[in-house]
């Protein structure tokens, strides 16, 4: 018998395929492994802040200050980098670090003050956009021999596509993230929290210390997901990923995870991101859509996908039955 | 293929309706991409063009920086491109040309403006920014505290308005109470038309009147703010020509034909418009272009 | 170890809420290896002290000596820490996890920091077996009924109790088996020394397993005495603070005729219950008998709507009705008590009195409001009706202790004045005082021509007001008993009929959703 | 006095964020009537703040419902572009409102389909009319900024009846016919019952199908209102600017208002003294002249310190020390939730 837990999973798998099969039908060049390794490589930092997004919902929670992480992460490398003759391995560290810390004390926050994680962390976007403003207005190139050297090397796959560093980083974080959050007792103590927090202090799951790395594990991947969007576009810029958020939210909810909390997998998240990269892949591809069908065509599309969903979940359970 | 910014302001609805207007006349297939304000979608679109295999590639950057790996590979793969409206940081061997507009010649042409309308008197400006962080912003603003340079004109304050309407009236009520009922303001500096425009209406209502009470300068010459000029309610604006595609068609063209390859920059006019043009014959030129 | 320095002893216990003293300088002395029944009416204050010794609540004042020393557990995992487990009133468990993740959360066995969920899953199986339960473990908790979840809860705090077991009501919806199972397990505990503390408001139990009573009322301590020591009607005085006038009788069983009120025929639902006759006169009590688990709670909720029926009809006054949805239902003149109050039952942060007035105002509609001076009146009345405690109507009904979250619900249904109403396991929780009111109740409603369809696990009770039984097996209808019929014994047999149930391993099987 | 209690985190926070105001800017109390319509930062603050009040009506009754509506951005644009676009062809004010109100409740009732008929999880329901309403909105407009002189309509958005701004008269009088439909009847209390557990409410019998598009619906019509005025504030309807993460600050005011956000229990006067809180912080930043840099990090310092005057947590603590300070009993702690 199909274990109905994993029934959300499948089923946005099957739709990933399925709406690639079409994709692949109106153009046959979508399968080529240039397109294949663009959606890795251009979802990348998405994929990464979505792997911290997936910890946060899981426990019924929200962390709206990812974009706005992303942006300063950006901003700070670049100005550091700029004025001083550290090495970037250093900087990555000591910025992740800063994030890490940043996303516990909204973590530290939400618990103590018992305030909505919404609001804390929604302060917590305009924060850190705050500081990378004053940190620099302009956007900062970053010129450094590291980074060439990291966007130059990549696995090159027959037929012209590429499995970059930042592509495979993000796969090597979704797979970590499954790890912690289905093999681990923290990831066990995440999906309690999801279940109802009261219930969850009786039955004697840390709450503070979970929640707290809750949001400090996603501030650090947002900050993860500031490097590598630092890598993608070499520079450091104050109004990069406005909205971030609410793609990561979209391809969580996408990957079969309820916002309440609870309930969801990581590896549904991998599969909502590349959803959203599916269809802007295709709107590029289509390229006849003004601006606002742009949008409008994105927002069918985002439904449709959900109500395949909901169909193929209704048809399985009432078979299973 | 053609990667847009997005489309947010009318402006750049303009840019846009031209440019496939342009296409669409020489017979060139083109595929456009809007990027909804954000760079990584710009470098996705840049990306799939290339999985696409399109001829040629028109970016109208969103921001400066963060070109280089995306260009070099569209490079590798052969393409030319071209930028519109906005220049970029990387080494000028991995595009074609530019065409732009210059934003800090822009500004510089707003604040000389400035200077001699107010004939060496004393002159206290409040200034409304673009988005803050985004290039025009910051360039329009140096440019035109360049032109001040030397004068008696002086910024008193200065506040973003996101190049909104809404904003650039809700920002300037702000100013007119914080500056003794707009008495002590003598000029208006807006960096883009739309927050001139919501700005006067502002003026209006707190009894004042804009284009003799308070002198109003902008940069981009979109019809609505002609129709003030006419009203008189407003005084000078920068032309930012949204017919980048044209020149750059044609370079692209000779490019095609026989390699000709053309200057790195190809700058678009900053013309100024004051209420010494024929503002009516501009302004219906320009209504149907989209703005 | 000395057997006579006590285990656990509390002392001079305080703790007030706002606008309540919930417990007033109470002591409290386990010894180990001793079964100690702690006993009040509802909203006593007994699953508040248990909270206060277990650090749920952190307690205004007194102290508490674990093996002579002062503890002071900050929080559940504190007091875990310290060896004390505990299974609260309401079923706390998560059921968004799996069975075992509930019982293994925070001690799942790892290597290398990831968690064996094999080995995991086969320690659960393992623990369960022993309360026979056998099920598949690496489903979602949620999957299982309230009962089943229960024992999982007792399963593990049992695992978890090194030297103190709290169990607060944990028989309330268990059956006879499952209790005695129970029971069975808390002797082995005993012989290991381990402390029990266990509250329930079946007197027959209490006697059964304890050594020790305590009583609480309104938050103060009334006695602690040795059980052999009391009488049953000694203890009832005690904890009501008056004599209880004489138990219910059973009823006599009339054969009287009656006129057909509503009636079901081949309804049934695919995966939960194989289709059925029924038919309910006017004023007749029907009792649902069963085993947990053999689906009474979804013949109840087949015929409410909740999970609308897909074969049969149904005829109400012999009209056909509609029976799609709980409203349609509603409209119908039918009224459903649900088993499980916490997901079902209560809004948790409206007050009593919207609660009350939920269901009859959801049937007028929202256009048409119920007068606020009429509100207060129908609560009034029910407060008085069912001893609701505290009687303050505007209170959040989740300050309530359980058995009173539980009036509450009852009062909800009778507010709207059914013509049949179904209560699936109404005195869950419910101290015998109430309890004796509501059978009264429940007897003055059919006298009144309501028509009732009652689930209970206790056997006497239903014996008391049912003029008809209906016993449920696997799904299944699977006997009737009318009037002199009646009888506990007969129930008793017709559930283990052709059951193999003598090695007492007995496997309960159902349809896994 | 009762309510006056009972709002007393939310009045304090006004009260602190109004005094800030007074400190960058002395002349912040002052109002005068010029050109035959009350004029100071204060009116500023109510006129401004009429599309964040208007939203947070409606999204009040949705986070009660434990639901959450990303949309009215996008819907405000919407129904702003209808307007416009109606009294350019030649439709009246008239016309031209109530087009925009039937474009408001159509989003309203879509996404209230989606979310109670569909069972699609709000924010996700809603996030696909955020992002393509926009784009409907741009159809609509064709990108452009829809300019019109039509004085009906513009009187919407700047015009005054007994001196008072239109926009402030009407976020008043929405805020006080919500309240009173919602407190007056049932629905309130049955609003609150679904928020706060769905399962048991239809148990007893309350519609939340209807109930769920009911709210959703109420909150179209809001952003179609708000998106009324704010095009008739700036005479055009800027579809790509209209709303745009307005939906965010009508959350914040809510929240801020002391409704909490997993459902159950809302306030609309809360709600609205939220948005104005909201709103006088943003003026605030406007008349304090400090670069534009240093607006969020403002506002963001602004919520971190209404964070700590709203936390339960403290607030429980505050009642705890004064307690103990009256009986002279010392807690071991705090109450852990259960
Ligand atoms: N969190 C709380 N806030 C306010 N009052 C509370 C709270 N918890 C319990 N009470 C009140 O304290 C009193 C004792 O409640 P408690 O739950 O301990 O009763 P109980 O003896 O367990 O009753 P029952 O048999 O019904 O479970 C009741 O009056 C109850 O209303
Ligand atoms: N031992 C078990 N193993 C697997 N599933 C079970 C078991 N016991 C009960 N269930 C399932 O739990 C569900 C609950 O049944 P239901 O609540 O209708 O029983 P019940 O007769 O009301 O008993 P109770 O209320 O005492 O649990 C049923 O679908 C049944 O299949
Ligand atoms: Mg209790
Ligand atoms: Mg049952």
């Amino acid at each position: 018998m199909m274990k109905s837990r994993y029934l959300p999973l499948i089923a946005t798998c099957l739709i990933f395929v399925l709406a690639y099969a079409l994709c692949y039908w109106q153009f046959p060049f979508m399968l080529s492994t240039r397109v294949v390794g663009n959606l890795l490589t251009d979802n990348a930092f998405l994929g990464i802040a979505a792997v911290g997004m997936t910890f946060v919902i899981l426990s019924g929670g929200i962390d709206l200050s990812i974009g706005s992480v992303i942006a300063f992460t950006g901003v700070f490398i670049a100005v550091v980098l700029k004025e001083t003759s550290l090495h970037p391995l250093v900087v990555f560290a000591l910025v992740l670090i800063i994030t890490a810390i940043f996303g516990g004390i909204m973590g530290a926050i939400i618990h103590y003050l018992e305030m909505p994680p919404f609001v804390v962390t929604l302060a917590g976007m305009f924060l850190a956009r705050g500081i990378a403003f004053v940190i620099s207005t302009d956007s900062v190139p970053v010129k450094h021999e590291f980074y060439t050297f990291l966007q130059d090397s990549f696995y090159r796959l027959p037929g012209g596509g590429r499995i970059t560093v930042i592509g495979a980083a993000m796969l090597v974080v979704f797979f970590v993230g499954i790890i912690i959050a289905h093999r681990t007792r923290f990831g066990t103590n995440v999906f309690a929290l999801g279940g109802g927090i009261p219930t969850s202090k009786l039955m004697g799951v840390p709450v503070a210390k979970t929640t707290i790395g809750i949001y400090a594990i996603s501030g650090f991947l947002a900050g993860l997901a500031g490097i590598t969007f630092s890598l993608y576009t070499s520079a450091g810029y104050s109004l990069a990923a406005v909205g971030v958020e609410l793609d990561a939210i979209a391809a969580v909810v996408i990957g079969g995870a309820l916002l309440t909390g609870g309930s969801g997998f990581i590896a549904g998240t991998l599969i909502g991101v590349l959803i959203m990269g599916l269809i802007q892949t295709y709107i590029i591809f289509d390229g006849t859509l003004s601006s606002w069908w742009t949008k409008i065509v994105i927002g069918i599309l985002l439904f449709a996908f959900i109500l395949m969903q909901k169909g193929l979940l209704l048809a399985a359970s009432a078979q299973k039955k | 293929g053609f990667s847009q910014i997005g489309s947010e302001s009318g402006w750049r609805a303009a840019e846009t309706t031209i440019t496939l207007q342009q296409a669409k006349d020489r017979g060139i297939d083109l595929k456009f991409a809007d990027a909804q304000q954000k760079q990584e979608n710009q470098i996705k679109a840049l990306r799939s063009f290339i999985a696409q295999g399109v001829d040629a590639i028109f970016v109208a950057p969103v921001v400066a920086t963060g070109w280089d790996s995306v260009l070099k590979e569209v490079k590798e793969a052969g393409i030319p491109v071209i930028l519109l409206d906005r220049t970029i940081d990387s080494s000028d061997d991995l595009y074609l040309t530019a065409v732009t507009s210059d934003f800090i010649f822009e500004g510089s042409v707003a604040g000389k403006w400035l200077v001699d309308a107010v004939d060496g008197k004393e002159c206290s400006v409040v200034e409304l920014q673009g988005t803050t962080g985004s290039a025009p912003a910051i360039e329009r603003k140096e440019g035109f505290e360049q032109g001040l340079a030397g004068s008696k004109v002086s910024i008193i304050r200065s506040q973003t308005a996101d190049f909104t309407r809404t904003k650039g009236k809700e920002v300037m009520e702000s100013f007119l109470k914080a500056e003794g009922g707009g008495k002590n303001i003598c000029a208006l500096y807006a960096h883009n038309d739309d927050m001139a425009v919501g700005a006067i209406q502002a003026i209006k209502e707190a009894g004042l009147k804009p284009g003799s009470d308070i002198l109003v300068v902008s940069i981009d010459a979109v019809p609505d703010i002609f129709k003030a000029m006419m009203a008189g309610e407003a005084n000078a604006t920068v032309e930012l020509t949204p017919n980048m595609a044209g020149p750059a068609f044609d370079a692209l063209d000779a490019f095609l034909k026989d390699g000709t390859l053309p200057p790195k920059w190809i700058q678009s006019e900053s013309r100024l418009y004051t209420k010494d043009d024929d503002l009516q014959a501009i302004y219906d030129l320009k209504k149907d272009l989209g703005y | 170890m000395n057997k006579n320095q006590p285990l656990l002893k509390a002392t001079k216990i305080d703790k007030t809420f706002p606008g309540v003293v919930a417990l007033d300088r109470v002591d409290f002395t386990l010894k180990a290896g001793e079964v100690h029944a702690l006993l009040g009416e509802n909203g006593a204050g007994k699953s508040t002290l248990i909270k206060c010794l277990t650090g749920a609540y952190h307690r205004d004042g007194g102290d508490i000596l674990l093996n002579g020393e002062t503890i002071s557990p900050r929080d559940t995992l504190d007091a875990q820490g310290l060896g004390i487990g505990t299974v609260y009133q309401e079923v706390n468990l998560l059921g968004n996890l799996t069975v075992a993740e509930n019982m293994m959360i925070g001690r799942q066995p790892q290597r290398w920091g990831m968690i064996q969920t094999g080995q995991m899953n086969w320690q659960t199986k393992e623990i369960l077996s022993q309360y026979g339960l056998d099920i598949d473990v690496a489903q979602l908790l949620s999957t299982y009924s309230v009962a089943i979840q229960q024992i999982i809860a007792i399963a593990r705090a049992i695992d978890l109790s090194g030297k103190v077991l709290i169990l607060d009501e944990p028989t309330a919806s268990l059956d006879a088996k499952e209790v005695q199972m129970l029971f069975g397990v808390i002797r082995k505990l005993k012989q290991k020394n381990i402390g029990i503390i266990f509250i329930s408001h079946f007197l027959d139990q209490v006697f059964e397993i304890s050594d020790t009573i305590t009583v609480l009322r309104n938050g103060k301590l009334i006695e602690s005495v040795a059980t052999v020591n009391i009488s049953s009607i000694d203890l009832v005085t005690m904890m009501l603070g008056y004599e209880l006038g004489e138990e219910t009788k059973s009823k006599e069983h009339d054969g009287v005729e009656r006129e057909i009120l509503v009636e079901f025929s081949n309804f049934g639902h695919k995966q939960s219950i194989e289709p059925f006759d029924l038919v309910v006169g006017k004023g007749e009590v029907v009792g649902f008998a069963g085993l947990l688990g053999s689906g009474r709670t979804e013949t109840a909720e087949t015929l409410f709507g909740v999970t609308p029926h897909d074969s049969g009809t149904a005829t109400f006054k012999n009209k056909s009705v509609n029976l799609s949805s709980p409203r349609a239902a509603i409209a119908n003149g039918f009224g459903f008590c649900p088993e499980d109050r916490k997901t079902d039952g209560i809004i948790a942060d409206l007050t009593v009195r919207e609660n009350i007035i939920l269901a009859l105002q959801a049937q007028r509609g929202w256009a048409n409001p119920l007068p606020k001076s009429e509100q207060d009146e129908i609560c009034k009345k029910y407060i008085k009706a069912l001893d609701i405690r505290p009687t303050d109507a505007e209170k959040p009904i989740r300050l309530l202790s359980g058995g009173n979250q539980q009036k509450v619900i009852l009062a909800r249904w009778l507010a709207t004045n059914p013509a049949f109403l179904i209560l699936d396991e109404p005195t869950r929780g419910i101290d015998v005082g109430a309890h004796a009111e509501i059978i009264r109740l429940i007897e003055n409603l059919c006298e009144d021509g309501m028509s009732l369809l009652v689930i209970s696990s206790e056997l006497d009770e239903l014996v008391a007001y049912s003029h008809r039984i209906i016993v449920v097996r696997d799904h299944q209808h699977i006997a009737e008993l009318v009037g002199s019929e009646i009888t506990t014994n007969n129930i008793v047999e017709a559930i283990a009929a052709d059951l193999n149930v003598d090695n007492g391993q007995y496997e309960l099987k159902g349809v896994i959703s | 006095m009762n309510s006056l209690k009972r709002y007393a985190p939310q009045l304090t926070t006004l009260a602190i964020v109004l005094l800030l105001n007074y400190l960058v800017f002395p002349d912040f109390f002052k109002i005068e009537i010029a050109n035959g319509k009350l004029y100071g930062t204060l009116i500023d603050v109510l006129n401004r703040g009429a599309p964040v009040a208007l939203l947070c009506v409606g999204m009040t009754l949705v986070i009660a419902t434990k639901g959450i509506d990303l949309s009215v951005g996008a819907v405000m644009a919407i129904c702003g572009a209808v307007a416009a676009s109606t009294v350019d062809s030649g439709g009246g004010v008239f016309m031209a409102l109530s087009l925009a109100l039937l474009a408001g409740l159509i989003c309203g009732i879509w996404n209230g389909v989606l979310v109670s008929v569909l069972n699609i999880q709000p924010i996700i329901a809603t996030l696909i009319l955020m992002v393509a309403g926009r784009g409907i909105a741009q159809l609509i407009t064709e990108g452009a900024i829809l300019t019109f002189n039509d004085e009906g309509l513009i009187f919407v958005g700047s015009g005054s009846i007994f001196s008072i701004p239109m926009p402030i008269l009407i976020w008043i009088a929405v805020g006080i016919i919500v309240t009173f439909i919602v407190r007056r009847t049932a629905l309130g209390m049955l609003i609150e019952s679904i928020g706060i557990n769905q399962r048991a409410s239809t148990f007893s019998g309350v519609n939340a199908r209807v109930l769920l598009i009911l709210v959703y619906a109420v909150s179209g019509l809001c952003a179609a209102l708000a998106g009324t005025i704010a095009a008739a504030d700036i005479r055009g309807a800027d579809a790509n600017n209209a709303g745009l993460w307005l939906e965010l600050d009508a959350i914040l005011a809510v929240v801020v208002g002391g409704t909490s956000l997993l459902g159950g229990r809302f306030t609309l006067i809360g709600s609205l003294i939220g948005a104005m809180i909201i709103q006088s912080i943003n003026t605030g930043i406007l008349l304090s002249g400090f670069p534009p840099e240093f607006n969020l990090i403002i506002k963001a310092a602004i919520i971190v310190i209404i964070l700590v005057i709203q936390s339960p947590a403290l607030q429980s603590k505050y009642i705890e020390y004064r307690d103990r300070r009256e009986t002279g009993k010392t807690p071991v702690g705090k109450d852990a939730a259960s």
